[in-house]
C-alpha cells in the first residue's frame, strides 16, 4: 500500500509547501448558512484533521476543496494560485483525490469499473481506444486485498457489497489517485477494527510520502493518532485551530463532545 | 341477442351482411388489400367492409393491413409480395414512395391494381385498373357547394397532421372559394374537436361554413355551434356515417359528399379476382370514379337503409 | 435508571443560531404548485394581449371545459406519477370504459346505469391489474401499461367491430337512464351567456380532493414516500405494492370517469379514440411541477398544468395562428411554461441568510 | 516507514472461503442481452409455426429490413436511455433530416450532398440543443425532448407547407448526387432470391459499434456512469455535461441517418411522418434489456429488441391475421418479451453456491 | 428520551423473556452466500452485540429480523412462534424497530414526515383522516432536540440534512417505535462524540425498560459499555459468542480486530 502511495505520489512535492489554502471562505446552500469565516491550510507532508458536530459542516469544507460546489464568500487557494472549481474534474486535474461521505460510487457498475472511473486506463490517447481491462481488474482486486477486503468477485456490480466494503473501495481509489492532496470524509465510519487500522496506516502513509491530507473524523483517537493539525468547527464556523504540539488528546476529546466525555460516560453506564 | 331487446336503441338483428355465400364458391385466392388506414377511422372501415364482402363473394382470401406511415405502407406491400399472394390492392396517396414496392410486385408477376387515392399515377405503377374519387374534385364540388348556400367564409377542418388526401380536399374547397381557412384539430378526441370548433367560431366571426373531412368531425361541429351560439353556420362533411345522415335528414347538415368507400374496396377486390380468372380488366384503361356524390336532403332518405347496413 | 442520569447532557440545546425560519413569501415559493400559477398567469396575459377574443367569459369557460377534460385524469395520473409510476394505458383506457358501457347496454338493451357500473368494475380490474403486473414482475410501469395500451387499443377497436361491424359504438340517448348519466357526467348549467360544464366542477372537486389526500393524510404521506424512495418506504412499513396498486386503479376510475363523459356527452364513441391522451395527462402533470422520477409533486400544480394545456391549445386556435405551425407553437408554450416553473422553484431557495 | 511496518498485517488474506467464481453458463446468463435474445428466438418459432409466408428467406430478409429502420435510431436511442435521459424528438428528428435536405436542394437546385451535409448539421445542432438544455436547466429530459418534438413536428408540417404548397417534399431523384446518395443510404443488394437493404448491413455496424464503445472504451464506461448515478460520475470527475450532450448528438446523428435513407430510398417524404417512432425506439431498448432509469443495458440487446419488434409487427400480418386486432397482438408480444427477459435474468441470479 | 422509551415500551415485556431467537439460519443473496448456521437469542432486557468484519454478514443478520429479506435456512422464532416476515411491515407490528445501515429515509421528504413516516399519527382509522401534522412536528422535534439535534427547519427535505443527522433522525425514529424489539445498525457511525454518547444511552435506556436489543457496531469500546451478550460474525458464520461475564473488553477487541489493535498500531505510528 504505501508503494502504491510512493509510486503515484508527484515527486515535485516539498515537504511543508502550502498546497492548498482557505482564506474566510465562507458557503450558504440557499436559505442555510453551512460555512462562515473558515482559514485553513493544507500543507505537503501533514495531516489536517477536521473534527466537529453533526452538521458543524465539516462535508461542506471539503466539497468546497474538491470541487463539488463552488464557495461563495472568501478565497480558496491551490497551490498559491485562487481558484474556484467549477466541478469535481478540475480539483482531480489539481491532484486533489478525496474519499466522500456518501462514496460516491455507481451501484450497478463493477467493482473495478468504479475503481477506475473517470481515471480508466486506456491503451492511447484515441477517445475510442480500448480499455485495459485485465490491468485495471488485477490493479483493483490488488489494491483491495492490501485492505484486507477480498470481493467475492471483481465483476460484482459495487451495490452489492457491504457497507464496509463500499468504503474500502471508495478510499483505495483516492489512495491510488491522489497525487498532491488526499481528503478523507470520516474513511473509518462503517469499518471494521482491522480496515480502520489500514485506513489509518495510509494516512500515515499519505503524509509521509509527502502529500497533504485532510482527514475528518468523529474519533478523537484516530484523529489523535495521525494527525498535525487540529480544526473543530461548530455550527459552520472554527472554534478551535491548533497545532499538534499546542493540543492534547484529552483537551481534544473534551473539546469535540463539548464537555463531555467517554469515560464519564462509561461511568454513568456502569452496572 | 335477438329482437327482444327492451330499451330504446338496440335495432334489430342486423340482416345478414348482404346475401352471405356469394357465387365464387372457393377460388383458393388470396389477395392482398394494403391501405394507408389510421386505425378506427369509419371511411376506411367501409373500405375494408366492401373488399371482405367481395372476397366472400368471390370465394378468395383477404389479407388486410394499412399503415398512415408511407414508408411502412411500402413495407406492408414488400411484405404482401413475400407471402406470393395472388394480387395487390393498393392505396395510392404517397406515389413516389410506394411506385417500387409495387413494381417489385409486378416484376413478381403479381397483379396490381390500386383505389381511393393515386389517380393521375396509377398506370405509372404498373396497376391494371383504378378505382377512386377525386379527392381534389370533391373538395372543389364542396367549396361550390357551400358558396351557392351562402358562405362567406369557410372553415376546413383537417383531423389528422400531414396527411396528402386530407390536404388535398381542402385544397380543394380554397380552389373553389379562395375565403377558406384551415384547422387541425385532434381527431382521436371528440371534445378536444369540439372545444377547438367551438374557440375558432367565436374568434372568427367571418366564418359562416365548415366543411369537416370526417362525418365524426360533423357532429362534433354541431355540438360546438350551438355551444359558441353560432346557429348561423353551416355545416357540411366528407364521408358519411349512421348520425350524420340522420343529421343531413333532420337538417343539421346540409351535406355529406360520398365517394362509396365500400364500392371502391368491392371493385378493387373483384376486379382482382376477374383478372385471375378470365383476365378481364375493367375501366378500359381509365380509372373507375366512384363519387364525388352528395348525400343532401334530397336523397338521404333512399340511402339510409345503406348506411345502417354499413355498405355505403 | 433514568434517574440515575444528569438531567440534560444531551437534551434540548440552545436555538441553533444559524437556524432559518423562512418568511412566508419563501415558504410560499417553495410550494411546488407555485411555479406553475406563475407560468399559468403569464400565458393567461400573453394571450389576452394577442387574441382578442379569448377576452371573454364564454371563451375562458371553453378553456376551463378542455382543460377538465384533460385535467381529471391527470389529477390520478399526477398522483401515480408522484407515487413513482406512470400509465400509458390512461387514454385509451377512457374509450374503453365508455365503450363497454355502449355496447354492453345497446346491445343487450339493459339499463345504462347497470352498463356504467360494470364498466367502472371493468376499468378499476385494468388498473388493479397493470399495478399487480409491475409490482409482481419489477417490470417497469412503462413497458407494463405499454403492453395494456396496445391490448386496449386493439381490444377497442376488435371488440366494437365485432359488436356493431363498425368501429364506432352506436347511439345511446334513447336508452333507459341515459338522463340521469348524461346529468351527472355531462350537464352543462347555463350561467347566463356561459356554458359550465359540470366536469369543471368535478375536475376542481378531484383536485382538490386528491391535494388533501396527498398533504394531510397518511395515505398521501406513503404516496410521496413510495415515489420517493420505495426500499426505504418498505423499510419502515409502509405497504408498498398496495399504494402502487391503488394508484393504478385511481388513475383507472378517473379513467372511467372521463370516459363516462365522453359517452354521455357525444352519445356515440369512436373506437379509435384517447390514443395520445396519455402523454397530455403526463405533460399535464409534469407542468404543473410534478416530478418525473417520483416523489415530488401536487395535485393543484397538476390541475394548473391542465389548464396551461388547454389555454394553450385553444387560445392558438383564438389567436387564429397558423394551424400548420399548431404543434411548433404548443411545443415553445410548454418549454416556456417549464422553464418559468423552474425559475420560480430557483427563486425560492436562492435568498441569503444574514 | 514502509520499511517499519510489520510486511503483511492487512496484507492479502487467503481466498475467502465464499468468494465465488461463476460458471460460463451463469456469465451468459447474467449478460443484459440474453433474455432479449431468448424472447427473439422464442418469438421466431411462434411465428415460423404459425405464419407460413414467413417461412422463406426473402420474408425474413423484409423482416431484418423494417427491424433495421427502427434499429438505427434504436441504437442511439438506447446508449441515452443508459445514460439515464430520454428522447422523445428522435422520430420527428428523422423526418427533419430528411425533409431539411429535400426542400433544400430541390428548391434551390444544389447537389444533394451539400443539403445532406447541412442537414447533418441541422440535426446535429437540434441532439447539441436538447442536450444542452436538459443539462443547463435540469429540466428532465423526457420534457425538453417533447417541447423539441412539439416544435420539430410544428415545423416540419408549417416549412413543408410553405415552401412546396403541400404536406410532402418533391422528388428528388433527378438531382445531382442521389445516385452516390442513394447506394450509401438506400442500396439493395440482390443476393439469389433476398434482397438485402444496406440499411441491415448500417444498422449491425452501428450495433456493434456502439457495443464495442460501451464496453470497451472510457466512453463507454462514463455513459453508464452517469446513467447509473449523476452525481456520483460527476463527483470522481467524470465529464457528465459533456457525455450525455454527447449522448444525444448521437440520437441526432442516427436519427439524421435514418432520415437520409427514407429521402434516398422513397426519393420524398411526407411532413407528418416519424410521429409515434419515438416509441418504438425506446421500446426497442427496453425489450432489449435496457433499464429504463439508465446505468444498465447493451447495445447488441438493443438491436435484438429492434428485431423482436420488427420481425412481431410484421409477423402478424405474414400470419394473416385481423388488423383490428394488431394493435392487441403487439401488446402482448410485449409484454411477453419483457417478461421471458425477465426469467432469463432471474435465472442467473438464482443458482445457489454449496 | 428515557421517558420516551418508558413510555413506549411495551407493559407485557418480562426481564429474560426470549423475544427473537434464530435457530441455524442461513441466508444466500443468489449465488453468494452471506449467512451460514446463525444461533442468537434475543432476550428482554438484554443488548446483543453484533460484532465483525466488513462484509461478515452483520446487516444480512439484522435485515432477516427486520423482515427486509427473508432467510431461506434455519428457523426464525419471534415470542417463541416460528415466522419469516414477508415484509418489514409485519416486523413492524411485532414491535421490532430497526435502524438501518443505509438508513431507509425518503430524501425528498420532511423531517417529520420521515420521522413518522409508516406509523403516522391521524385523527381517526379512517384511511382519510387527517395527519396531526402540529403534533407530528412537535414531537420529532422535541425528540431530536433529545439526541441534540437542532435541524434548522423541521419542515425541511431530509436529503438536505448532513449524514450524521440523517442517523439522529432514524434512532430517535427508531426509539420511539420500538416497543419490543430495537435493532441498531451501526447507529453511532456518523455520528459526534456527543451524539454517540446520547445512543448509548439510549441504548442502555431500552434495555432498562425491558426492550431486547440488538446493537451492531465496529467500536469494541462502545459495545462493551452496553452489551451483555457478543457475537462476532466472520465470512457469515459465528465465531465467538459469549456473555459479558465470559469476555474482557481487551479479549473482544483482539477478537474483533483478528489478532491487531489499536494501541500496537499507535506505536507503530508513533513519531
Ligand atoms: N443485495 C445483495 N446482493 C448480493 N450480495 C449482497 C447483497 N447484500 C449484501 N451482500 C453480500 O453479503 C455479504 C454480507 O453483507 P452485509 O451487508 O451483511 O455485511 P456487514 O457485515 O453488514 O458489513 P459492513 O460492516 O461493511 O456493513 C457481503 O459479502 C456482501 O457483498
Ligand atoms: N445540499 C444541501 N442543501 C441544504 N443544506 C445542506 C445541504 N448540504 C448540507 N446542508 C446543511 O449544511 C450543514 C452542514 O452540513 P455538512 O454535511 O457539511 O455537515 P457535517 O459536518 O459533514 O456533518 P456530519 O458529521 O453529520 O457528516 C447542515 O446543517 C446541513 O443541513
Ligand atoms: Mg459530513
Ligand atoms: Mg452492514
Amino acid at each position: 500500500m504505501t508503494d502504491t502511495l510512493q509510486e503515484h505520489a508527484d515527486p515535485t512535492l516539498a515537504k511543508g509547501e502550502s498546497l492548498v489554502q482557505m482564506i474566510d471562505v465562507g458557503k450558504t446552500y440557499g436559505a442555510i448558512r453551512a460555512l462562515k469565516g473558515i482559514n485553513l491550510t493544507v500543507n505537503a507532508g501533514e495531516v489536517t484533521c477536521v473534527l466537529g458536530d453533526n452538521g458543524a459542516g465539516k462535508s461542506t469544507l471539503i466539497k468546497i476543496i474538491a470541487g463539488l460546489h463552488p464557495h461563495n464568500e472568501g478565497q480558496l487557494l491551490v497551490d498559491g494560485e485562487p481558484r474556484s472549481f467549477a466541478s469535481p474534474r478540475e480539483s482531480l486535474a489539481a491532484g486533489i483525490a478525496t474519499v466522500y461521505q456518501d462514496l460516491a460510487v455507481v451501484p450497478l457498475m463493477e467493482v473495478w469499473r468504479n475503481f477506475f472511473l473517470g481515471s480508466e486506463m486506456t491503451g492511447s490517447k484515441f477517445p475510442l481506444s480500448g480499455l485495459k481491462t485485465k490491468d485495471m481488474k488485477r490493479i483493483a482486486d490488488e489494491e483491495l486485498r492490501k485492505m484486507g477486503i477480498v470481493v467475492k468477485d471483481i465483476d460484482q456490480p459495487i451495490g452489492e457489497l457491504s457497507g464496509g466494503q463500499r468504503q474500502c473501495v471508495a478510499i483505495a481509489r483516492a489512495v491510488y489517485f491522489g497525487a498532491r492532496v488526499l481528503i478523507l470524509d470520516e474513511p473509518t465510519a462503517a469499518l471494521g477494527v482491522k480496515q480502520s487500522g489500514v485506513v489509518l496506516k495510509y494516512t500515515a502513509a499519505a503524509r509521509d510520502a509527502g502529500l497533504g491530507v485532510v482527514f475528518i473524523t468523529h474519533n478523537p483517537h484516530h484523529a489523535y493518532l495521525v494527525g498535525n493539525h487540529f480544526i473543530i468547527l461548530k455550527l459552520g464556523q472554527a472554534v478551535l485551530d491548533k497545532h499538534r504540539s499546542d493540543v492534547g488528546l484529552d483537551e481534544l476529546t473534551r473539546q469535540m463532545a463539548g464537555g463531555d466525555e467517554l469515560a464519564e460516560l462509561s461511568h454513568e453506564l456502569q452496572r | 341477442f335477438t329482437a327482444a331487446c327492451s330499451g330504446g336503441g338496440a335495432p334489430p338483428a342486423a340482416p345478414e351482411a348482404s346475401s352471405g355465400s356469394g357465387g365464387g364458391g372457393n377460388s383458393g385466392y388470396t389477395f392482398a388489400m394494403i391501405t394507408h388506414e389510421t386505425p378506427g377511422d369509419t371511411f376506411w372501415d367501409r373500405i375494408r367492409a366492401g373488399a371482405e364482402q367481395a372476397a366472400k363473394d368471390t370465394g378468395s382470401k383477404l389479407n388486410y393491413s394499412a399503415d398512415p406511415d408511407a414508408t411502412k405502407q411500402a413495407t406492408l406491400i414488400d411484405t404482401a409480395v413475400n407471402s406470393k399472394v395472388d394480387g395487390i390492392a393498393s392505396t395510392l396517396v404517397t406515389p413516389d414512395a410506394l411506385i417500387p414496392s409495387l413494381k417489385k410486385a409486378e416484376a413478381a408477376g403479381i397483379p396490381v391494381d390500386t383505389f381511393n387515392s393515386g389517380l393521375d399515377y396509377y398506370q405509372q405503377a404498373g396497376s391494371i385498373a383504378h378505382f377512386s374519387s377525386d379527392e381534389k374534385l370533391a373538395g372543389q364540388q364542396a367549396g361550390a357547394k357551400a358558396k351557392a348556400a351562402g358562405a362567406t367564409k369557410i372553415l376546413c377542418t383537417i383531423q389528422q397532421t400531414g396527411s396528402v388526401a386530407l390536404e388535398d380536399r381542402c385544397a380543394g374547397v380554397k380552389d373553389s372559394f379562395p375565403n377558406t381557412e384551415n384547422l387541425q384539430v385532434n381527431g382521436a378526441d371528440d371534445s378536444a374537436v369540439t372545444s377547438a370548433i367551438q374557440a375558432k367560431l367565436s374568434q372568427d366571426k367571418d366564418v359562416n361554413w365548415v366543411i369537416t373531412l370526417g362525418a365524426p368531425q360533423a357532429l362534433d361541429t354541431l355540438k360546438a355551434k350551438s355551444a359558441a351560439g353560432r346557429d348561423d353556420v353551416k355545416v357540411g362533411t366528407f364521408d358519411l356515417n349512421v348520425d350524420a345522415a340522420k343529421a343531413v335528414q333532420s337538417g343539421d347538415l346540409q351535406f355529406c359528399i360520398d365517394q362509396q368507400p365500400y364500392l371502391q374496396g368491392y371493385l378493387a377486390i373483384t376486379q382482382l379476382y376477374l383478372y385471375k380468372k378470365n383476365g378481364n380488366i375493367m375501366g378500359g384503361g381509365k380509372a373507375t370514379l366512384t363519387g364525388p356524390s352528395f348525400v343532401d336532403s334530397t336523397n338521404v332518405a333512399t340511402i339510409l337503409p345503406f348506411i345502417n347496413q354499413n355498405t355505403r | 435508571m433514568s434517574q440515575a442520569l444528569k438531567p440534560a447532557p444531551a437534551g434540548a440545546p440552545a436555538e441553533a443560531s444559524n437556524r432559518v425560519s423562512l418568511g412566508l413569501s419563501n415558504r410560499l415559493l417553495a410550494r411546488p404548485e407555485i411555479g406553475a400559477l406563475v407560468a399559468a398567469v403569464v400565458i393567461f396575459i400573453f394571450f389576452l394581449i394577442v387574441a382578442p377574443a379569448f377576452r371573454s367569459a364564454p371563451s375562458f369557460f371553453t378553456v376551463l371545459y378542455q382543460s377538465s377534460t384533460i385535467g381529471i385524469v391527470a389529477v390520478g395520473v399526477g398522483m401515480l406519477m408522484i407515487g413513482g409510476e406512470f400509465d400509458l394505458s390512461a387514454g385509451v383506457l377512457v374509450t374503453a370504459g365508455g365503450l363497454f358501457n355502449a355496447l354492453f347496454c345497446y346491445n343487450l338493451g339493459i339499463n345504462l346505469w347497470v352498463g356504467a357500473i360494470l364498466s367502472l368494475v371493468f376499468c378499476l380490474a385494468v388498473g388493479f391489474l397493470n399495478g399487480y403486473l409491475v409490482m409482481r414482475t419489477g417490470i417497469p410501469s412503462f413497458l407494463i401499461t405499454l403492453g395494456t395500451f396496445f391490448v386496449l387499443q386493439g381490444a377497442n377497436l376488435g371488440v366494437t367491430k365485432i359488436v356493431t361491424g363498425s368501429v364506432s359504438s352506436q347511439n345511446i340517448n334513447q336508452m333507459d337512464g341515459y338522463a340521469s348519466l348524461n346529468w351527472i357526467f355531462a350537464h352543462v348549467f347555463q350561467i347566463g351567456p356561459v356554458q359550465l360544464s359540470i366536469t369543471v366542477i368535478w375536475w376542481l372537486a378531484f383536485a382538490v380532493l386528491s391535494a388533501y389526500v396527498l398533504q394531510r393524510t397518511r395515505i398521501g404521506n406513503w404516496i410521496y414516500a413510495v415515489g420517493g424512495s420505495a426500499p426505504s418506504a418498505r423499510a419502515v412499513g409502509v405497504p408498498v405494492k398496495r399504494v402502487k396498486i391503488g394508484l393504478f386503479m385511481t388513475v383507472a376510475f378517473l379513467g372511467w370517469f372521463t370516459g363516462m363523459h365522453y359517452l354521455y356527452n357525444f352519445n356515440v364513441l369512436q373506437a379509435g379514440n384517447g390514443v395520445g391522451n396519455e402523454f397530455l395527462y403526463i405533460i399535464a402533470a409534469v407542468v404543473g411541477g410534478t416530478l418525473m422520477t417520483g416523489g415530488y409533486g401536487n395535485s393543484l400544480g397538476v390541475a394548473i398544468g391542465a389548464f396551461i394545456f388547454g389555454m394553450t391549445s385553444l387560445c392558438i386556435v383564438y389567436a387564429g395562428w397558423d394551424p400548420n405551425w399548431f404543434r411548433a407553437f404548443l411545443g415553445v408554450m410548454l418549454l416556456l411554461a417549464v422553464l418559468v416553473n423552474l425559475y420560480i422553484k430557483k427563486l425560492s431557495t436562492i435568498r441569503k441568510v444574514g
